[in-house]
């Protein structure tokens, strides 16, 4: 084909979603490290094995129907482009992705990618308790119906979207509520770590191993969410994009400062850990509104979300266990953001998308809120009812979680067959290879080398 | 004055802390030990090659008291260490020649054992 | 607004600078691992709260009036597009930009990152001593007025770019210099770490806790630096972005290998620490010159800031306590890599990049060499003065370190209220969360589900 | 010079290479933390040495002449581009590259870190027992010829791709075929570890010390490899790297799910490290059809990567210690992935590219099978003969691995002076700087402050 | 009763410890000390300064037998920790009062060792 | 023969050490060591739960000499040892009935301590 029939637009907006999928791509390294750090040394090796199994699962079911259902034409459930195939004019298959004449596998590689995101955030609330298993299961159904469903609804050309006029740029409810009502279904069938509250029900700390590694998985999901957000805009050509980011970038530094306050208020300490929640709420939080609001509603919304998340893991903490703060930074801050934007987005920008109107500041008028509330509540119902059964079955035939013992012994070991980090459990001289006498210990000879 | 060498679980040393302290018995050395005895190892698998461990992780407590306050820790360790199942441990006591506190310098049984308010 | 009328300019050079300033936004991350493998165990968490708050606290300060100082319109001081609000035709508001059609919030985030990483510099040399409301103090002042103003004359517009026609590319002055000088009035007001120096004024070794860790904040900041030193051209279009990588990473691998080999000579062990070193330090000398001078030239002005940074490190470890070579890496090497353009800068670049002339070498003249010397002397005095001003206020008032007790404890305990690696400070017997009879070792009964 | 007279799809042609090579520069990291996960606490810092000397001697050598031979025009060998220097018209000094008007040093880039990249992979098989000066002496080798003129062979525009028609779109033969080639000749001369094997010959388990920071590794190839396939597209305007992007990923995805399920059967366990390995050997594997066959073929050969990658490493661990698994998942799967060309390589595709034919499956023909298996025949040859006689060299003169006390140490210690993670073997008493007396114990004073 | 305590190499461990459990004494624990003696210590550089350790790591192995088994632990330590260089390390028999094990509560000689089968 | 077996403070060791080294005792062994006594514990928070440590970390010294030279090994551990703030530890003398070098099977008082070049 000549390269010269192809308008520059066409590869500047895929260059743009590329980029942007693959930073969100990484985001799956950003979540592992983020539970990795909030995970003790016995179960930090299982966080690996689950995310590279999970991204994998979503990524095979994603495109064999996933997408299809997400994007595809149709307002309950789309139905074109199973197994990206055979669906003629993309521009018309993916109507709601119509505006871009960025590359459809471009634009299938950026839906996938948030997916699987979605899926991530799923797990926070069930570390170091649950058997493999679990997230094997779980994983194929969230990422082939429960999430394409729920997300096509919200931003897939669904009913939400287009009939009710619910406004969610990115996905603070289309990625992250779904995700943390997922964790939250499954917490509620899972129960809490042994030894996470005294026989009189007392929360005790479980405190996680490594802020470092929580760190580097912050700062790597904060990077992922200049794909995340900008992306969204599916369009390189207009700039806009940056709009976005520096939006974003405000939101998250708000909810750090708000978060580390609040919580210093709380306790005279600049708690690490909420700092870090703190980021993700406020960018969870933006998510929604990023396309849709000012700078400084931004800071307003992202400021907000760092209250909230700190508030919300100390209230949670005190009955359910939650050892990433799941619940409160995708689930609250997403449902805050979702409806932020009836209360701040501005007029132009709800046009330029041509989703919704103006927030409440702008006009006075309750409608766009109460249309984000519709959206909030049904998007939960749904996706706690399927989850919540999903969850129930497995608990019935596969079981949930692994035994006390086996949890005890850390899941590395017992479900993995080696630890995460095995010179912190094996004794060493049980390491050693070779006996105490000199005559042992020489090198064994090298392999004799075979003719070529 | 005696020595008494606990090896226990990791989960049985809260309670049994807490009980000598409230009997009087604030001062007490801890270490991490693996033992081998009756219960049996484990074994990791890594790319195909296989590791056993015989040594599991035990607890070591020592505690150093007057003769006559012997009986009471060992009371103690076996009343909170025992689950009945194998690898609950053992409990030693090894005769002690000589005491001195650092701090002050100095010597003999009244060392030993802080008073209660020193369990603050 | 019709897409058609945006020219493919916009998109092509947006994207770059936002693809460049989420690179340089990643440096973060390799500032912070550079400084936790530097630390001891006990102090690496807070290094973590330390960039998030720092990078937050940056982000609304430079939003708010660090970016109109730097690069609004304005000889000694810009004074357009505070809050990024207002500003008019932006290409007038922020002239020095005016070349590039990048939209304005592109190049507004890629100079914020840029205050960010300046700011992460000036903590190289306080790790493990410093109170944390240090931090948060001079974050405000230095991203606010000290590096806006800095920058301003060397790269925003100011007397120096303009007036003297100092050359500094991507700011090895403006942002690396800026960063050490600050660093150094910080360490001057500090003082050494407990056991740093014996009783005798002995320089005793501190090792940093992790080599891995250390060495994943240099690749991350090798990364970032393809953002950092191309990104400075605001331009995607022309695609001479590119020659700046070469030149860059030429730089760099030239830097660890003198590092290396001066190492070699004087301890006969292939020190790790000085081989990142070298690479920080050959990025910072080519960071002015990136977008002056040839590749070979790339090459000489890496390789002597490796050889620098050895000899500065271990000079100034016999009286000063710089726990990661801040002072050499981003202070010796940013004035040699400045003053190098004046030696090696191809007359070809000057005219090219419009300011000052060709090097040294080139045409046997001294002036630009002259005019760089000028452009240090000026910046360093200027940022010294201020810095060390605040910093004195700050030990008058606050003060600037912890108690010898909470320094032996850590900071991560006595700031953070919570060990950084738990596991390694807690006893185990402590950390298990339920008694001893097997009556108490049955996992807690999974909280009751409530009707949905 | 003029922006206007530059035709857009150079700004979008660089922008997509250098962003791809930044993606893969970035892979460092992964092969890195992939190593560093796979070895003990006291190996770990040796391999950021490694790294980064590596990294740095390729760059040098790679610009000097590695790239003059793999680009330059000639069918054995090319000779245009020393120093990319004096080359004239960059279209027809490197004609294979022509047809993308990328900027030529973008394009050296993008060639340079995939040598990069060839030579970490070299050194899977070496990990805990080289000498040091091992890597500096063959890695000049190494980038300076060895890679050069094997590449050259397969995508530099010499004989196996003009006149075989040998098809390898991203280098399963020409990087990671080639890297493994080298690692195996490196461990012919080397042998195992200490303690690897009993007297009796026994494999023994030599547990790596981190799952997390292995998982890290893995993680960030993963998102190297967007650039790496993608990348080598040269092309951003046609939007065609997306199919490739999403090819690759699928791949990836069925390596790790196979590989899973393979050592499920096996041991029953969920190994965390294979799970990395099947994604690394699925990704090698796609490397080559990536931009040959469609996607569901991606699956496929991911797939079948992943069941070989373990079948592999538990064969070849019987006899060769190769402690990262590089030979299988670098050279079994780089083998496969190019054969797979010759069964599904897709006509259109083949057109598209012009080189070579469809694959078995499509035409019936094993001619492009025997085309593949000539390429891998004569570059495995060419490169292990060249390499073994390197080695041979090498050992004869400087000596190929550290005493076995040396061994015992750890190469941290006795190579670098350091350990990589020093309060894991430093006693804690002897790091304290200071005496117990509290005379002893008050910091040391600031040092006094000179006069500015 | 006795306790052997002797401080070996890492090395040694496995084989003296294989040696005890088919002699029946498969009880025993072991704990990562550092010691210094006559073995050299060993210097670190970093950033130019200079760090000695005069302590090297051992292993500390902690045995408590009936006094007629005595000589037989020492022995079994002697033949394997032996490489006749200097770092080998010592070993001591200390003297012990009384022995119990949690498990049971039983007390005496009879809890010191398990019986073979106890090996498992 | 007897054990002096000491629970000091970190900062205590160098000086200790190298003491005992010019008095011609250089062979001693340490380890890590958590213990509680009168001194204070200390509290961690995280996200809004808490976590007291009533154990704060020691070092544990051990070192064989013969009767004659306990005192001045006691004498030199409470010289160094001590602050005079809660915590400095305490140090316990115990019997030893018999002592081997695992490098010569020698036995006895003189393989206690290493000669004067032996601390090398
Ligand atoms: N004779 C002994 N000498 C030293 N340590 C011992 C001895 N017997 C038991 N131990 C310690 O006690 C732990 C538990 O002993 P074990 O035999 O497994 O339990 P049980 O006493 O219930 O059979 C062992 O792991 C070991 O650390
Ligand atoms: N008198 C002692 N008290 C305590 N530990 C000792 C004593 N003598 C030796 N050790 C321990 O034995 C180890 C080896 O002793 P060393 O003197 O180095 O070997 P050798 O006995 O071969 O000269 C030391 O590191 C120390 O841990
Ligand atoms: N009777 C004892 N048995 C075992 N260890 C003890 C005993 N008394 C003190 N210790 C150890 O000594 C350390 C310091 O004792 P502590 O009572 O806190 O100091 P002080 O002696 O100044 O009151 C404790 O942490 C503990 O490790």
């Amino acid at each position: 084909m000549s390269l010269a029939a192809i308008p520059a637009s066409v590869g500047i907006n895929t260059i743009w979603v590329i980029v942007a999928g693959v930073l969100v791509m990484f985001m799956q390294a950003g979540f592992a490290f983020l539970e990795i750090g909030f995970s003790r040394q016995k179960n930090a090796g299982t966080v690996i094995a689950k995310i590279l199994t999970n991204f994998s699962i979503a990524a095979i079911a994603y495109w064999a129907v996933g997408f299809a259902f997400a994007f595809g034409a149709g307002s309950l459930i789309g139905h074109k482009g199973f197994f990206l195939h055979g669906y003629g004019d993309p521009l018309k298959a993916f109507p709601i992705m119509g505006f871009s004449d960025a590359t459809i596998t471009s634009k299938f590689f950026f839906q996938f990618v948030f997916a699987a995101v979605s899926l991530a955030i799923v797990w926070g609330t069930t570390l170091e308790r649950t058997k493999f298993g679990v997230y094997i299961i779980y994983a194929i159904v969230f990422s082939a119906v429960i999430y394409p469903i729920g997300s096509h609804w919200v931003f897939g050309g669904g009913w939400l979207q287009t009939k009710v006029g619910m406004q969610d740029f990115a996905g603070s409810t289309a990625v992250h509520l779904i995700g943390a009502t997922g964790a939250f279904a499954a917490l509620l069938h899972l129960g809490p770590r042994r030894g996470k509250y005294t026989v009189e029900g007392q929360a005790r700390a479980i405190p996680g191993h490594s802020m470092p590694l929580f760190g580097l998985g912050v700062l790597i999901l904060w990077l992922g969410w200049f794909g995340f957000n900008p992306g969204s805009t599916l369009l390189g050509t207009d700039g806009r994009f940056a709009d976005i980011v520096v939006v974003t970038n405000l939101a998250a530094a708000a909810g750090v400062l708000t978060a580390l306050a609040t919580m210093w208020v709380k306790t005279k300490t600049y708690d690490i850990g909420m700092a870090g929640n703190g980021a993700i709420a406020a960018l969870v939080a933006i998510t929604a509104g990023s396309g849709y609001v000012a700078p400084w509603a931004g800071v307003v919304i992202g400021g907000v979300a760092g209250v909230i998340v700190v508030i919300g893991v100390l209230a949670i903490d005190k009955r359910l266990d939650d050892p990433v703060g799941a619940l409160s930074a995708h689930g609250l801050a997403g449902i805050w953001g979702t409806l932020a934007c009836g209360i701040f987005t501005s007029p132009r920008l709800a046009t330029l998308n041509g989703v919704g109107h103006g927030g409440l500041i702008y006009n006075g008028s309750f409608r766009q809120l109460g249309d984000q509330a519709l959206g909030v509540v049904t998007v939960f119902a749904f996706v706690f009812v399927l989850s919540w059964l999903t969850f129930w079955a497995i608990k019935k035939t596969y079981g949930m979680r692994v035994t006390a013992e086996e949890e005890e012994d850390g899941l590395d070991i017992s479900e993995h067959g080696m630890y995460g980090y095995p010179e912190q459990f094996i004794p060493a001289p049980e390491l050693v290879g070779y006996g105490g006498g000199p005559s042992r210990t020489v090198p064994p000879a090298p392999v004799p080398i075979p003719e070529v | 004055m005696k020595m008494v060498m606990a090896y226990i679980r990791h989960e049985a040393f809260e309670p049994i802390r807490t009980e000598l302290l409230t009997l009087g018995f604030p001062s007490l050395t801890i270490s991490e030990v693996k033992g081998s005895g009756r219960q049996k190892g484990i074994t990791e698998r890594y790319r195909g090659a296989e590791l056993t461990n015989y040594l599991r992780p035990k607890i070591k407590l020592e505690c150093v008291v007057a003769d006559t306050d012997v009986q009471t820790i060992v009371d103690t360790v076996l009343k909170h260490g025992r689950t009945g199942a194998v690898g609950d441990g053992k409990v030693f006591v090894l005769p002690v020649d000589e005491s001195y506190r650092v701090r002050t310098g100095e010597q003999g049984e009244e060392v030993l054992q802080a008073h209660p308010e020193g369990a603050a």
